[in-house]
């Protein structure tokens, strides 16, 4: 039935287009094929949940490694049964990951890992200089984006995760552990009343924020940074309890172990990692007390220069699994209006 | 003002409104900022160089270039017979085949594509460009279907039988007489398949092969990271070629004959 | 009617054959696994649930939620359809009455946007009507407004997307057909006492029908089935039916409800066209051509 | 096998719209080599049963035999015809060069000898100069004449043409007569003409075929037609009759009288009365033009003269057309213009032959 | 101002299709209320005539006047005209009834009035079933007279009728012509009709225009142009004539000789022997039908008898044409058969009488 299975010549890899993949195929792809002669397939897709549609209509073996989102996405790959097992010794730059990234990966399939952790980020609150200070931003914080004041140049992720989240925050609960879901429910339905625009992609982030059609809205690090960069004044905040996630290599069963492993570990060389990163503007998820980063890895956001990240929380993978269903569904009626 | 400089005038507005994008994107090709909007700060060549050098971006307009050729080919072949049978024969079921062959776009296009999958699934077979170019055909074939239809029907049948009287065969008629007829229908038939596969995202990205990329997909997935304006200036060269080839080929065709012209002029002339 | 008497029976489906096995095998066949699909579960993990259930069915069919959407869609394809129709007839009669040479150039020049992929010409209508967009930077330096206008996500700007997405189709439609009719018959017409706009409304628009019905059809139904307009240009509300489709499919992973409700359009559109082949389609206007 | 010396054959042919039945059964042969010409008034099913012979229309009911085989369904491109159209349908997206080469072409001619006979043909229509236009650029019956260039220049076992000549004036008419007739001669190929012009059936035809309301109401040769019509419908069909409903007196040794209801009596032929087959209730059937007009009464032998009024004149260049109102009956009268026609009002005798004089059954139709 | 008398007045009309002239100049009045018809070969332009008076096609040079005012720019519709095309354009997607009704609609005709107005053209042009059909449902003559009957029900102050009996029967023809004389008469309707039967012409018009490559040959009274044509185009175009270049002799007391270049003498009157103008140079006209032939030399005075031998008959049905010749010439003569044509090879006598023979000018074209 393995139609599609990887020959050990060939392995397939999917990750997020542009730069990322520009930096995947310069650095690790290219040097990786001339060494090994395996050649790497490499596709993309516009989503996570777009690439575990493909993933699931698809031929057992045909996807192999990809560059998943969250721990979240991890949890959701087991419960599919789409997890592998990977042989840790024959990836020896594991030992460079930030261990807090690698744990509750570990905890989800039983101790064993199917991905390694290769960037974090945070989604945080993003807002316009010109029409708010910082100091309004740190006082207000997650509620800046519920504020009566900015009606119509508020936006937000359209993603249901983070509404819920983020619409927690702003009722004072603890996203890991909601009480009130209708309280939560409520706010995310001021915050869509008060909103222009979910955007849908960092493109339109950035250009929302640029062309100053929004001056508030959460926003995810790596893309603020490159805002920044280009001489917008954004600015950029990460609240109490901040959003922080991580992205994976993941290795899909019924992949070709060996080359997979022989990739990941390839990956994780330092100076293929430092200069994905930088890339993407997202720091690596290399330990900096182990690993010299270099000079431009510290100053992205959310880069943790302890190597714990224990300044973040992140989504609990059991808890948000278990309301997934309820809540996405929910989500797309109170996003309508309902 | 008479009734047809009013319609020149709302014509031109249209077309203006149906370029205003374009015109955007061309602008912001030679934008020196990534993101600036308006008013343009800086005028730059950087995003074309950047084009030239993007190898992805490349491959992918020549993979979408032959994947539209190919479905704009095939599609109107099928479609412009469908509809000849439609239009020119009386047979049981017709209404039930004409529903049939506008279904495709009546359908959500990922579900059709999970659907294709599934049934790919069942019988083990890998996806492929051949997929692909098919999942195309699927999807623009209703385009092609209608609009040769409405043409065909407008066709008068007597010249049809006319060129059978004179002994051509059904086929033959139809390259002789009935093709070129309704010819602005088949090239827009043509049209139609060609830009819709060209510009397809949902289909493609669930059908396409390992490795094979398309611009829309491309473009789609680099949405997370910003889209570069390498794509705008992708866009502008497009433009620019589809404006200008029309225009140099007329002028070259207007060239040569003015030539010839001149040439027998002066053969008149002499004589 | 059958020029070839031999082939009658035989020649429409020869030339059938090849789409009706396209169509079949691409799409008839794959569909059937979406009606088996819409009587399964989605499990908690996302896996799915093997079984004959009525719940999605009777999810789909009995809650007010999909009913508004599918409403709130339907007119938004309305919308479009009426506006491609009246915006579009135009320029397609305009090309239609030009001569050959630049025929050719105008029908190519419709096509243009097309080069510039779906999204990005979506998106680039931020630069247009956005608050730094050109036509507000345009207003404010001619002092027509004093502040930005905001005209962006909202209803009418996704039919506006739409529109512009779908204005070519329609006008190419529309021009094919235009393209066709005799012009001695608006002659006659005129002859007998119309104004060149009576002759039009007379003779001109019926026998070009054919063409305005097919582009009607096309842009209706692309404009229901369509989900990345609103994504880009709508407001957080604005949905339209296909972005419940595929958010059930793509973000939920819920393949059985997304089944249902994609089987729930295509039911609809699907009685839209066995409406526009009876009352609009070629074999009623063919009886009048010939 | 079939009677092989018939170039074309229907045998009992039908042929149904819907619930109108435009020809209701068709039984007609066209022999080879001959040309053969329908009359019939118009809607009367001639351009049907054309089209039933090329292959254009569905037999609803019947056999079309072509040279003894059968061919209700064999396709049209296999039977070699020529067919002129009533509208003429050239291809309007062709030169008129190229709509005449179009079954040259299918033909497998050489390029060269396709110019040759494009151009001949385009002299034999008087139209040398027009081959590099286009069908739109030219008057109604020069687009005719391109036509009927197009049917004849492939030389075909059957040429189909109808109304070929009816947009072209009476001269032009008559050498397109005279050069389809040479052609069919020379060619031999079995014709359908459909006409109008009586004149031009009675003079081009070996056999004449008048139908009427999906019929054949009689078929022969054109003399034969003319002078012994088998119906009223034809005797006032081809040309004009005065049809009176008429009691036979007893025979003379010569004639037999005739007496009208009218009042007049007539003589006519033995040979005319034996078609009354002993019953004494007839018709009598006196063309317009077999009655002589004149200002005195000069009956001779064998003729009778009807003394009347002229009541109307409709000059028709070499001829006029009188009504004449003779014991408060009209009748219609044809005459060659001598000097000038009768006055409107003048005293006038009809003199009419006994041989002019041709019967019908009282009541057939 | 101009004119008002006449309805259409063209005054040095030119029609230019690029390079190509379609008419050349045309002057040409259409008086009020009269029936004017344009008789020419195809292609002179007779088409291309009256689309200009209609305003369908541009006037490239010249005025166009309708009732005095110059309308070179007035729209179509404000001309209220009614117009059959040659090739009929009904609107396909109608129904007869709907086509006929068209043109009363935007004259604000009355619901009930327009199906009565309706109905009766329908009568006229006995086709009252069809009411409920689409045009591609009827026969090529039927479509005709629909097309007729459009034009005519909304009874316009300008008819413009091409060709419009052409697909019919010699009788329903007639009828037709009737009944649109009695129209045009009834209305008081001017009336332009173009057509190729000669007889047609010459029966209905109170003018008629003879045109030929554009320009006008001869205009005037039927019989005017008959007897006396202006050129020889007109006199071979108007039924069939033989022209001889001819040498005047000296004229006699009644009659003048007419020595023929074929050697034969014929004579003529003192009437046209004026129109020579004193030259000797002239060319004799002799119609086809104003020779009779005979077995016996029967010459009176002021006729000659020319012996001859028929070469060929063609029979026509009420008359015959034959070919006669004498003195190595080839004679062309049409006369009414009376008993039985003459027969191929017969010995035979031309009588030419001296008032049927026209003369022309000797160089004239
Ligand atoms: N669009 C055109 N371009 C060039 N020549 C044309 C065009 N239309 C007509 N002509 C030419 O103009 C001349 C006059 O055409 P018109 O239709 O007036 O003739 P007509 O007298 O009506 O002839 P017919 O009796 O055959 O209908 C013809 O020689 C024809 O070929
Ligand atoms: N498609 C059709 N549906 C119904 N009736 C039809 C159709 N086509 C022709 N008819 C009818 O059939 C009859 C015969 O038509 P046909 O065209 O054979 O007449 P025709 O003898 O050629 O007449 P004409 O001399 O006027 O051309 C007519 O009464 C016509 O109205
Ligand atoms: N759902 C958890 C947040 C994941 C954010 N990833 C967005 C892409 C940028 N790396
Ligand atoms: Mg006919
Ligand atoms: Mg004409």
């Amino acid at each position: 039935k393995n139609a599609r299975a990887a020959t050990p010549e060939q392995v397939r890899f999917d990750g997020w287009g542009g730069v990322v993949s520009e930096a995947f195929e310069k650095y690790a792809f290219a040097p990786y094929t001339q060494k090994t002669g395996i050649k790497v397939i490499s596709g993309t897709f516009g989503g996570a949940d777009e690439y575990i549609a493909r993933v699931k209509a698809g031929q057992p073996g045909e996807f192999n490694l990809a560059h998943l989102s969250g721990v979240f996405d991890y949890a959701r790959y087991h419960g599919l049964e789409l997890t592998s097992e990977l042989n840790e010794a024959n990836i020896p730059n594991l030992k460079n990951v930030i261990p807090t990234l690698i744990d509750p990966l570990r905890k989800i399939s039983g101790g064993t890992l199917s991905a390694v952790p290769y960037d974090y980020g945070t989604t945080g609150i993003a807002y316009n200089r010109k029409y708010i200070s910082d100091d309004e931003a740190k006082a207000k914080g997650a509620k800046l984006m519920v504020d009566e004041a900015y009606k119509g140049k508020i936006g937000g992720w359209g993603e249901w995760k983070t509404r819920i989240w983020y619409g927690a925050l702003q009722s004072d609960q603890d996203p890991n552990n909601i009480k009130d879901i209708d309280a939560v429910w409520d706010m995310i339905r001021s915050h869509r009343d008060l909103a222009l625009k979910y955007w849908s992609s960092g493109a339109e982030l950035m250009s929302l924020l640029a062309e100053e059609e929004i001056y508030v809205t959460e926003g995810w690090s790596g893309r603020i940074k490159a805002l920044q960069d280009q001489g917008h004044d954004i600015g950029y905040l990460d609240p109490a309890g901040g959003l922080g996630w991580q992205e994976c290599l993941f290795v899909l069963r019924g992949s070709p172990m060996a080359a997979c492993e022989e990739l990941l570990n390839f990956m994780l060389e330092p100076e293929v990692a430092i200069a994905v990163a930088e890339g993407q503007s997202y720091p690596p998820a290399l330990d900096p007390n182990k690993v010299d980063l270099g000079k431009i890895i510290p100053t992205l956001p959310a880069f943790d220069p302890k190597g714990t990240l224990a300044s973040l929380s992140f989504f609990d993978p059991a808890y948000w699994n278990e309301n997934e269903a309820d809540w996405s569904k929910t989500f797309s009626r109170v996003q309508r209006g309902y | 003002m008479s009734g047809w400089s009013m319609i020149r005038i709302a014509t031109i507005l249209v077309y203006l409104f149906l370029f205003a994008p374009v015109a955007v994107v061309i602008l912001l090709a030679f934008n020196a900022n990534q993101f600036g909007g308006f008013p343009i700060e800086g005028f730059s060549l950087r995003w074309f160089e950047a084009l030239w050098n993007n190898d992805a971006i490349v491959r992918a307009f020549k993979t979408s270039l032959l994947l539209g050729l190919l479905t704009s080919a095939v599609s109107t072949t099928l479609g412009t017979m469908a509809a000849l049978a439609m239009v020119r024969y009386d047979f049981p079921g017709k209404r039930t085949i004409s529903t049939l062959l506008v279904a495709p776009i009546l359908i959500p296009e990922v579900v059709l594509a999970v659907a294709l999958l599934l049934f790919l699934q069942a019988l083990s077979m890998p996806k492929s460009f051949g997929l692909l170019l098919m999942g195309h055909v699927v999807f623009t074939l209703p385009f092609v279907v209608l609009v040769v239809q409405a043409r065909l029907v407008s066709i008068r049948r007597d010249v049809e039988e006319a060129a059978m009287s004179l002994g051509a065969t059904p086929v033959q008629t139809f390259f002789e007489i009935t093709l070129p007829l309704m010819l602005p229908a088949v090239m827009a038939g043509m049209l139609f398949s060609f830009t819709i596969s060209f510009d397809d995202i949902t289909g493609t990205l669930f059908w396409k092969p390992g490795g094979v990329e398309t611009v829309p997909t491309q473009i789609f997935a680099m949405l997370r990271n910003s889209i570069s304006p390498e794509i705008n200036a992708l866009g502008a060269v497009m433009v620019i070629f589809t404006i200008a080839l029309p225009l140099i080929a007329a002028s070259i065709a207007r060239v040569m004959s003015a030539r010839k012209l001149r040439a027998s002029n002066r053969k008149t002339q002499t004589a | 009617m059958a020029a070839d008497i031999a082939g009658a029976r035989r020649a429409p489906w020869m030339l059938l054959s090849p789409s009706l096995a396209t169509v079949g095998l691409l799409l008839i066949i794959p569909m059937l696994f979406i009606v088996v699909y819409s009587f399964w579960l989605r499990t908690a993990t996302g896996a799915d649930q093997v079984g004959f259930y009525l719940d999605n069915w009777i999810e789909v069919l009995g809650d007010r939620f999909y009913r508004d959407i599918l409403f709130q869609t339907f007119a938004i394809a309305f919308y479009t359809t009426v506006i491609c129709a009246l915006v579009g007839y135009i320029p397609a009669y305009f090309v239609a009455n030009t001569p050959m040479k630049s025929k050719a150039f105008l029908l190519l020049m419709l096509m243009l946007p097309f080069w510039i992929s779906y999204i990005i010409r979506t998106m680039s209508w931020i630069n247009i009507l956005g608050t730094s967009g050109a036509l507000n930077t345009v207003m404010l330096s001619i002092g027509i407004i004093d502040e930005p206008i905001q005209m962006l996500y909202n209803q009418t700007t996704v039919v506006l997307g739409l529109v512009h997405y779908l204005l070519p189709f329609m006008i190419l439609n529309v021009y094919v057909s235009l393209d066709g009719i005799d012009k001695n018959l608006t002659e006659a017409a005129q002859s007998l006492g119309c104004t060149g706009f009576q002759a039009f409304r007379e003779v001109t628009l019926p026998l070009s029908l054919p063409g305005l019905a097919a582009g009607s059809l096309l842009c209706f139904v692309l404009a229901a089935g369509t989900y990345i307009t609103p994504i880009v240009l709508g407001g957080p509300r604005d949905a339209m039916f296909a972005n419940l489709v595929f958010e059930a499919i793509v973000t939920q992973l819920n393949w059985p409800l997304g089944s249902a409700l994609s089987l729930v359009l295509l039911a609809l559109l699907g009685a839209l066209v066995v409406i526009y082949t009876r009352y609009l389609g070629i074999d009623q206007i063919a009886k009048s051509f010939k | 096998m079939a009677d092989t010396t018939n170039a074309v054959e229907l045998q009992n042919v039908v042929k149904r719209y819907g619930e109108f039945t435009a020809v209701k059964r068709m039984d007609l042969t066209v022999p080879d080599n001959s040309f053969v010409t329908f009359l019939g008034p118009s809607g009367c099913g001639k351009t049907t049963t054309l089209r039933m012979i090329a292959g254009l229309t569905d037999v609803t009911e019947g056999d079309l035999l072509i040279r003894g085989k059968r061919v209700n369904s064999l396709p049209i491109h296999k039977r070699n015809l020529g067919l002129v159209f009533q509208n003429y349908a050239l291809f309007p997206h062709k030169t008129i060069f190229d709509n005449i080469a179009f079954g040259l072409k299918y033909r497998k001619v050489a390029k060269a000898d396709i110019a040759k006979k494009v151009t001949d043909a385009l002299e034999l229509v008087q139209l040398p100069h027009v081959a590099d236009r286009y069908p739109n650029q030219l008057s109604g019956g020069q687009q005719q004449r391109i036509a009927l260039a197009r049917a004849i220049v492939i030389e075909p076992d059957v040429l189909l043409l109808d109304e070929p000549l009816s947009a072209l004036d009476a001269n032009l008419r008559e050498e397109m007569r005279v050069e389809l007739k040479r052609i069919q001669r020379e060619l031999g190929v079995a014709t359908v003409f459909v006409t109008h012009d009586q004149s031009e059936a009675l003079a081009m035809s070996d056999k004449l075929v008048v139908m009427n309301n999906g019929i054949v109401e009689q078929e022969g040769a054109p003399e034969d037609v003319y002078n012994n019509p088998a119906s009223a419908f034809v005797a006032d069909f081809l040309g004009h009759s005065n049809i009176i409903a008429a009691n036979l007196g007893s025979p003379d040794a010569a004639f037999t009288s005739v007496n009208l209801q009218s009042g007049e009596t007539l003589l006519t032929t033995a040979e005319q009365t034996a078609k009354a087959n002993g019953s004494k209730d007839v018709r009598a059937v006196i063309r317009a033009e077999k009655i002589e007009l004149s200002d005195q009464n000069s009956a001779k032998d064998g003729s009778i003269a009807i003394p009347g009024k002229i009541k109307t004149v409709d000059y028709l260049g070499q001829q006029a057309r009188y009504f004449v109102t003779a014991n408060g009956r009209d009748w219609q009268v044809i005459n060659p213009i001598d000097a000038r026609p009768h006055q409107e009002g003048a005293d006038i005798f009809m003199h009419i032959a006994a041989r002019n004089c041709v019967l019908l059954p009282g009541h057939q139709d």
